[in-house]
C-alpha cells in the first residue's frame, strides 16, 4: 500500500472539493497529520488559533464549559467535517473546547502559515472563505435549530 | 365567635351569611345591658345608581338586576315600575300577571333557598344543608324542589333563573316551541 | 291517469291531491317536514296538512337581510331557501353519538374496571316536502362527505336512507340566488323521489302542481293519490315556470375555474379586505347546507360511572377548529375565511369531486355582515373577468 | 332505543373497541408505551405508519400512531402525557380498559423503497410511528439494499425505545446514528441538529425512499437537506399531524389544502404537501 | 366531612351572588356534587369556616378594594385550581363602568358620606391580579358550564366550553336571525357562547352578558350597527354592560367614544 501524502488526504476531502489543484498544493504545504487519543484535549477555550483540523477518523465535541454543571456539548463534528475557523478572524483564538470522542486522525493545517498565502494570494483567500463561510452558514441555521426545541412542547 | 363571662360578653360575628350584603357585626354586653353595637358593612361599592345617568330608558332592567343575583326580579321590577311611572303607564292584564308570576317565581326559590339551606341547618345545628341532608335527605331533597320550582318559574317566563330577560314570548306564541320539535335543543348532560 | 313504475310520465296534481300526499305520508308515518313561517322566516318544520304550508308568502333576500313578504297568489312554494337547509334534520347540530357505563365508584374494579358501550338506534322516517333544486344537489353532495367514501357515518345514514325527498322545482329565486351559475337550479336533475312543479295561478286561485316521479317510492306515493294525466299544455306551463326562474337568478358565480383561480390566489390581498368585514360568526357555515365540520365533546357524569360522546357542528371560523398542540394553526379570521372560501369552492373537488357550492345563497343573506361569497370572488378573480364584468 | 355496540356494527367506526392494557413502560420523563390487547372485537389489522384513536374513559380521544405492532392482535402505542387525555391515558396502569378506534390513515409504504435504499429520519417522538417501519424493513430486509435510521431527539434523556435501538444497532445491515441537540459530557454520541447526520451517510439519490417524522418545523428542514442530497421529492415520505378528531374523513378538522390528513394521510409524499406547507396561516 | 374528596371553596369579590347562587341553583346536582366534592367554604351556603388549602377554587366578582386585592392573592395561594366564575371576576362587571369615569365623582353621587367608602378607581378581573386557570363567561354564568366544570375538574379533562360565537348556539338552536331577519341589534357575532343563544330565541338581540368571543371583528360590527341605524352613543353604551372591561368590547366602545371608525 502506498503512502499517501498531505495533499493526497486533502484532495480526498469534501471541504476541498473541486480545489483548484494548484491550491491543493500550496495548502498541502501548511498541513501536517495528527492523531488524537480517545477523551484528550484538542483545544482550549481562549487559547491561539494555530491551527485548524481536516477531520480523517474519530468524533470530535464542542464543548463549552459552565461552572455549574461543567462542560456542555454544542456540537460533535465527524470524519468529513472540517474542525476551527478561528484562526482565520481576529482574534484567532479558540471559542470553544474541543475533545476527541473516539481516537481521531485528522490534518492540522496552519493557519498562521496559510493566513500568509491567503494574503499573498486573495485569489486563494476568497476560495477559502467561501467554504469556511459555507460552513458557517450550515453551522449557524443547525444552532438555530437547536435553539428552537422542535422537540420540546410549547409552554 | 363568643367569649362568655356571667353578664358580659361579645358577639362578632365576622360575616352575616344569613343575610345578603356582605357585613360584619359586633356587639359587647356589659353587666348585662348593650354597651357597643358596631356594624361593618364591607361589601364593596359598585355605583350603580352613578353609572345608570346616561342610560336610556330601556336599559335600567337590565342593568339593576345585576344589583342582586339572588333577587334580580325585584330589582328588574321596580326599574320597570320606574320608568313606567316616569312615562305615566299602568300595565294590567296579561303583563301584569307575567309580571307577577316572575316575583312569585323569585319569592319561591328565594324563600326555599333560606328555610331549607340556610336556616333550617342553623335552627337544626349542622353545618350546612349539606351536611343536614346526611341525616335528612328527604327534607333537603323536598327543599331543593321547592326552591328548583321557583325557578322553573322564572326561567319559563323570563328565560333563566338568575338575571331573567323577561322573554315571555314563548309563553304568549305556544306555537314557537312546537317549532322547534324537529329541531331538539341540546338536551342536559348526562347525570343531570 | 294511472302512473306505473318510476318512468311513468308526469301528472297534474292539484291541492286536494297534494293534501292527500302529505296525509297519506302521514298515515304511513312519515314525519313529513316542510317550510313553515316562524320568527319571520321560512324555516323547516313538522306540518301536519297543507293548511301549514306557507301560503301565499314569499321572500326577500339580499346581503344580510332576509324579509317575508306577501305575494299576490296563492303560491305555497313561492320563495326561495328558507332560514337553515335539510342538514339540520340529516346531520343534526347535536347528536349522543354513544354512552359508555362502568362501574360505580366503590367498586374493587372501578379504575381497571371494562366499560359497555351503547348507541341510540332510534331512526327517523322524514319526508321532506319542497326541497329545492339546490337543496337536493347539497343532500347529494353531503351523501358524498358521509357516505361516498371508505367509511360511512352510521347516524347520517340511516337518517338518508329512509328519508322521502319530494322536491319542488324553484318558481322565486332571491336576490341571493345563483343556482344556476352553480348547475344547481332551479329545475331537480336527480337525487328527489317526486319532483312537483308549482304553478300558481293569479288572483288567489289555487295553484297547481305538475308531479313527476323520479323513483319507485315515488311512484308509488303518486299512484296512491287523486291525479290528472299532464297534458302538454301543463307541462309547457310547469316549463315555462322553471325557465323564469332560471332567467330571474339574483346573483352569478363568476364563470371561471374556481379550483385553479383559488389554489392560486392564496395571497391575493382580497382576503386581508374580507378579513375586515369577517365578523367570524360562523353563520355562513352553519346555515350552508353542504358544510359538514363537526367537533366531539366527551362528557361525564359527576361520579364519573357514565360517559358520553356528543357530536355538534362546528366551523372552520372557530378558533379551536384548527386546534394542534397548544395553538391553532388558523388563528387569524383571514386564514379562517380564506379556509372556508377555498375549501367550499375549490379543494372540495380534490376531496369529493364536485364543488361544494350549490348557489342557495344562504351564506350571502345570513352573514350578518353581508358578505357575499360571488363579490368576493369576482374580486379575487379581477383581471381573469375584465371581459365578462363592465 | 339503544342498543349495547359491537364496535364492527352499525356505529363502526364511531364507537371504540375496548383494549385493555398489558404493558406499560416509562420512556422518558413524560412519555410512556403502553401494549394494550382486545377484550371484545379487535380493530382490523393496522399497517405501520397508520394511527387509532384513544378513549381514555370519559376523558377524551386523541389521535395516536401505532409504535409497536407485535402481530399477536396487541397493539402497542407511545404516549407523551401533554393534555387530559394523554395525561390518562400515559397513566394506564396494566388492567385498565381504553377505548381503540381504527386504524386510520394510509401507513408508510416501506414497500415503495424495494431494491432500493431506505433512509429513515425519526425527531424526538417521531420514531414512534416509525419503529414499526424500521421493523417491516428489517424483516424483509433482503428486499432492500443499504438501510440508514437517522434519529435526533432533544437530550440523551429524551431517548426512547432503548431496548430497540441495542437491537437495532446490533445489526451489521442497519446503519444507526443517533444525535441530541444538547449534552453534558457524559453522552458519548453526537451533538446537534439531526439534520447533520443527513450529511454523514452516503446518499444514492435515485435510488433512496426516505421516511420522515418529527415536528414539522424539524420536518422541513429535513426535507430540505434530503432534497439537497438530490432527492426526489415524490421519494421523501413525511407523516403529518393535524387536529383529527373522527378519523374517517368527516370531521373536516385535520384539513391542510385539498388533504384530509386522517385519510389520506398521515403519510405523503413531500412533493405533494410541499406547497400546502408553505402556505402562511395567521 | 370526608377529607380524601378533593375541597371545593367559593370566593364573592365584587359581585351580585348570582354566579354562586347558579352553584345552589343546580337543584338535580347539588347534592350529587355534594357527594364528590368537599364544600370548604362557602359563604352563601352558610360555610364560613376557612380551613388550609383548596383543590379548586370557584372566585365570583371582581377587585375593588385593595383589600379585596390582598384577598385574591391569599385565595390564589390556597388553592390548586382557580375558576373565575362570570362576568365581574372574568371582565371586571358591570362595576368596571367606574373605569371609564371619574370613581371619586361616583363615589359623592351615591354616598353621603363618601369618606366612609373604600373602594379603588377600577373595578378589574382576577386575571389581571392572579394566574387563573379558567374563566367561566357569562352574566351569570351557565349552570351547565358550571356543572360541567365541576365534572371535568374531578375527571381530570377539559371543560367543554366553546370560546365560539352566540351566532354557533343561534344556528345550533334553529333560532331565526334577529338581525337579518328582523333588524334587531345583536351582540351575538362577537359575544361568547353558552347561553344556548338565550336571548335570539325569544326575538331579542343578545347584550353581550358572555363578553367577546375567541375570535371577534367588534369593529366590523360597529360598522354594521351604525348601517343598521345605531347612533354611536346608542353604540358606545351597548358595548358597555357587563363586560364593559373585556378587551375586544372595551377597545371598541373607545374606539366609537373618540369618534373613530367613522364611515
Amino acid at each position: 500500500m502506498t503512502k499517501r501524502t498531505i495533499r493526497d488526504l486533502l484532495g480526498d476531502h469534501p471541504f476541498f472539493a473541486d480545489l483548484d489543484p494548484e491550491y491543493l498544493d500550496l495548502i498541502a504545504g501548511c498541513g501536517q497529520n495528527v492523531v488524537f487519543a480517545a477523551d484528550t484535549p484538542i483545544a482550549r477555550e481562549g487559547e491561539p488559533a494555530d491551527f485548524f483540523y481536516v477531520l480523517r477518523e474519530g468524533r470530535v465535541a464542542l464543548d463549552v464549559h459552565e461552572p455549574a454543571r461543567g462542560p456542555i456539548v454544542v456540537a460533535t463534528l465527524s470524519p468529513g467535517d472540517v474542525l476551527g475557523w478561528s484562526w482565520l478572524f481576529a482574534p484567532y483564538r479558540w471559542r470553544f473546547d474541543v475533545r476527541a470522542l473516539e481516537p481521531v486522525r485528522a490534518v492540522a493545517l496552519d493557519g498562521v502559515c496559510l493566513r500568509g498565502k491567503c494574503d499573498a494570494d486573495p485569489r486563494l483567500g476568497y476560495d477559502l472563505v467561501h467554504r469556511f463561510a459555507g460552513i458557517m452558514v450550515a453551522r449557524l441555521e443547525s444552532t438555530r435549530l437547536q435553539l428552537l426545541n422542535v422537540y420540546g412542547w410549547p409552554a | 365567635m363568643t367569649h362568655r363571662s356571667p353578664a358580659s360578653r361579645t358577639l362578632e360575628v365576622k360575616a352575616l351569611a344569613r343575610v345578603e350584603g356582605e357585613g360584619a357585626m359586633f356587639v359587647e354586653i356589659r353587666d348585662g345591658a348593650v354597651h357597643d353595637v358596631q356594624l361593618r358593612i364591607y361589601e364593596p361599592p359598585r355605583f350603580f345608581e352613578a353609572f345608570l345617568r346616561g342610560r336610556s330608558y330601556t336599559e335600567p332592567p337590565d342593568i339593576t338586576a345585576r344589583i342582586c343575583g339572588i333577587c334580580p326580579v325585584a330589582y328588574q321590577m321596580s326599574a320597570v315600575q320606574a320608568i313606567e311611572a316616569a312615562c305615566g303607564i299602568t300595565v294590567d292584564g296579561a303583563l301584569r300577571d307575567l309580571r307577577l308570576l316572575l316575583y312569585f317565581g323569585e319569592w319561591i326559590e328565594s324563600h326555599a333557598l333560606h328555610v331549607y339551606m340556610l336556616h333550617a341547618p342553623d335552627f337544626l345545628g349542622y353545618e350546612s344543608a349539606i351536611a343536614l341532608a346526611a341525616d335528612h335527605r328527604p327534607i333537603v331533597e323536598r327543599g331543593l324542589a321547592l326552591k328548583k320550582t321557583g325557578n322553573d318559574l322564572v326561567d319559563v317566563i323570563g328565560g333563566r333563573a338568575v338575571h331573567p330577560r323577561q322573554c315571555a314570548r314563548r309563553w304568549l306564541l305556544p306555537g314557537a316551541d312546537q317549532a322547534r320539535a324537529a329541531a331538539p335543543v341540546r338536551e342536559p348532560p348526562a347525570g343531570a | 291517469m294511472k302512473v306505473d313504475g318510476a318512468a311513468s310520465g308526469p301528472v297534474v296534481l292539484d291541492t286536494a291531491g297534494l293534501a292527500a300526499a302529505v296525509e297519506t305520508l302521514i298515515g304511513d308515518g312519515w314525519s313529513v317536514i316542510a317550510p313553515t313561517v316562524r320568527d319571520g322566516a321560512m324555516v323547516h318544520d313538522v306540518i301536519e296538512s297543507v293548511a301549514d304550508l306557507p301560503t301565499g308568502w314569499g321572500d326577500k333576500q339580499e346581503p344580510g337581510r332576509y324579509r317575508l313578504r306577501r305575494r299576490d297568489d296563492s303560491a305555497r312554494f313561492g320563495y326561495a331557501a328558507p332560514a337553515q337547509s335539510w342538514k339540520r334534520l340529516l346531520f343534526p347540530p347535536r347528536t349522543t353519538l354513544w354512552r359508555a357505563h362502568r362501574p360505580p365508584p366503590g367498586s374493587a374494579d372501578r379504575d381497571a374496571g371494562d366499560f359497555v358501550v351503547q348507541v341510540a338506534t332510534a331512526t327517523p322516517r322524514y319526508a321532506f316536502l319542497g326541497a329545492r333544486a339546490c337543496e337536493v344537489r347539497a343532500i347529494e353532495i353531503q351523501d358524498r362527505v358521509f357516505l361516498g367514501g371508505a367509511h360511512t357515518d352510521p347516524g347520517y345514514r340511516a337518517a338518508r336512507e329512509s328519508a322521502l325527498v319530494i322536491a319542488v322545482n324553484c318558481s322565486s329565486p332571491a336576490d341571493t340566488c345563483f343556482c344556476s351559475s352553480m348547475d344547481a337550479g332551479p329545475r331537480v336533475a336527480s337525487g328527489a323521489d317526486v319532483v312537483l312543479t308549482e304553478v300558481a295561478e293569479p288572483q288567489h286561485r289555487e295553484p297547481w302542481y305538475l308531479a313527476e316521479a323520479f323513483s319507485d317510492r315515488g311512484a308509488a306515493l303518486l299512484r296512491r293519490v287523486p291525479s290528472a294525466a299532464a297534458t302538454p299544455e301543463a307541462i309547457d306551463a310547469a316549463d315555462a315556470v322553471v325557465a323564469n326562474a332560471a332567467a330571474h337568478m339574483g346573483r352569478e358565480m363568476p364563470d371561471v375555474d374556481l379550483h385553479e383561480l383559488l389554489s392560486e390566489s392564496l395571497e391575493h390581498p382580497r382576503w386581508d379586505d374580507v378579513a375586515e368585514r369577517c365578523l367570524a360568526c360562523t353563520s355562513c357555515t352553519l346555515v350552508c347546507p353542504t358544510c359538514f365540520c363537526s367537533s366531539v365533546e366527551d362528557v361525564t357524569d359527576l361520579t364519573g360511572t357514565e360517559a358520553r360522546r356528543d357530536r355538534r357542528w362546528a366551523s372552520c371560523f372557530e378558533l379551536d377548529h384548527s386546534y394542534l398542540h397548544g395553538g391553532s394553526i388558523r388563528s387569524g379570521i383571514r386564514s379562517m375565511y380564506r379556509q372556508w372560501l377555498t375549501h367550499k369552492l375549490g379543494t372540495w373537488f380534490d376531496q369529493f369531486g364536485t364543488s361544494g357550492c350549490v348557489g342557495c345563497g344562504r351564506c350571502v343573506t345570513w352573514c350578518p355582515a353581508g358578505i357575499d361569497i360571488t363579490e368576493e370572488i369576482r374580486a379575487i378573480a379581477g383581471p381573469h373577468l375584465q371581459e365578462v364584468t363592465p | 332505543m339503544t342498543a349495547t355496540a359491537t364496535a364492527t356494527g352499525p356505529m363502526a367506526p364511531m364507537v371504540p373497541h375496548r383494549y385493555r392494557v398489558v404493558s406499560r413502560h416509562t420512556e422518558t420523563s413524560d412519555t410512556v408505551t403502553i401494549h394494550v390487547e382486545p377484550l371484545g372485537d379487535p380493530i382490523d389489522a393496522p399497517r405501520p405508519g397508520q394511527f387509532a384513536m384513544l378513549w381514555a374513559f370519559g376523558i377524551g380521544e386523541v389521535p395516536i400512531s401505532f409504535s409497536g405492532l407485535p402481530g399477536d392482535g396487541r397493539l402497542g402505542h407511545t404516549i407523551r402525557a401533554v393534555g387530559t387525555a394523554t395525561s390518562a391515558l400515559a397513566a394506564s396502569e396494566p388492567g385498565t380498559v381504553i377505548g381503540v378506534r381504527g386504524p386510520f390513515g394510509n401507513g408508510w409504504d416501506v414497500g415503495d423503497a424495494d431494491g432500493g435504499d431506505v433512509m429513515i429520519v425519526a425527531g424526538g417522538l417521531g420514531l414512534a410511528p416509525l419503529r414499526p417501519a424500521v421493523d417491516a424493513v428489517l424483516a424483509e430486509r433482503d428486499r432492500y439494499r443499504r438501510a440508514v435510521l437517522l434519529i435526533g431527539t432533544r437530550s440523551p434523556d429524551d431517548l426512547m425505545f432503548h431496548d430497540d435501538l441495542a437491537r437495532w444497532r446490533g445489526r451489521l445491515d442497519l446503519d444507526v446514528q443517533v444525535t441530541v441537540d444538547a449534552a453534558d459530557t457524559g453522552w458519548h454520541g453526537d451533538v446537534g441538529v439531526v439534520t447533520t447526520l443527513i450529511g454523514r451517510v452516503p446518499v444514492e439519490p435515485g435510488n433512496t425512499l426516505a421516511l420522515v417524522c418529527g415536528p414539522e418545523v424539524m420536518m422541513r428542514f429535513t426535507t430540505r437537506s434530503l432534497i439537497d442530497r438530490g432527492l426526489d421529492a415524490e421519494r421523501i415520505r413525511v407523516s403529518l399531524e393535524r387536529n383529527m378528531q373522527c378519523g374517517v374523513g368527516h370531521c373536516g378538522h385535520c384539513q391542510l389544502g385539498p388533504e384530509l390528513v386522517c385519510l389520506d394521510g398521515p403519510v405523503f409524499a413531500w412533493s405533494r404537501v410541499a406547497a400546502q406547507s408553505a402556505v402562511r396561516e395567521r | 366531612m370526608s377529607t380524601d374528596k378533593p375541597s371545593v371553596a367559593v370566593w364573592k369579590f365584587a359581585s351580585c351572588d348570582g354566579c354562586q347562587l347558579t352553584l345552589l341553583d343546580c337543584e338535580d346536582e347539588l347534592l350529587e356534587v355534594a357527594g364528590e366534592v368537599a364544600l370548604a367554604y362557602f359563604l352563601e351556603a352558610g360555610l364560613t369556616s376557612v380551613r388550609g388549602s383548596y383543590a379548586l377554587s370557584l372566585v365570583e366578582g371582581s377587585i375593588t378594594t385593595a383589600d379585596d386585592a390582598r384577598r385574591i392573592q391569599e385565595v390564589r395561594q390556597a388553592s390548586r385550581t382557580l375558576v373565575t366564575i362570570g362576568a365581574c371576576a372574568t371582565a371586571g362587571g358591570i362595576q368596571a363602568l367606574r373605569n371609564f369615569s371619574e370613581v371619586d365623582e361616583f363615589r359623592s353621587i351615591v354616598y353621603a358620606h363618601p369618606e366612609f367608602v373604600e373602594t379603588l378607581g377600577t373595578s378589574t378581573p382576577i386575571s389581571a391580579h392572579v394566574r387563573v386557570d379558567l374563566e367561566l363567561r357569562g352574566c351569570p354564568i351557565s349552570k351547565a358550564q358550571l356543572v360541567e366544570t365541576i365534572s371535568a375538574f374531578l375527571h381530570g379533562r377539559r371543560p367543554n366550553i366553546s370560546g365560539r360565537s352566540v351566532c354557533s348556539e343561534c344556528k345550533e338552536r334553529g333560532n331565526v336571525c334577529v338581525t337579518v331577519a328582523g333588524g334587531t341589534p345583536c351582540l351575538g357575532p362577537i359575544t361568547h357562547a353558552g347561553c344556548e343563544a338565550l336571548c335570539p330565541a325569544y326575538h331579542r338581540g343578545c347584550y353581550g352578558c358572555y363578553g367577546p368571543a375567541d375570535t371577534t371583528n367588534a369593529p366590523s360590527l360597529v360598522v354594521r350597527l351604525r348601517e343598521g341605524g345605531m347612533a354611536d352613543d346608542d353604540i358606545v353604551r351597548v358595548l358597555r354592560t357587563f363586560n364593559a372591561y373585556a378587551d375586544d368590547f372595551r377597545d371598541a366602545s373607545e374606539a366609537v367614544a373618540a369618534g373613530k371608525g367613522a364611515e
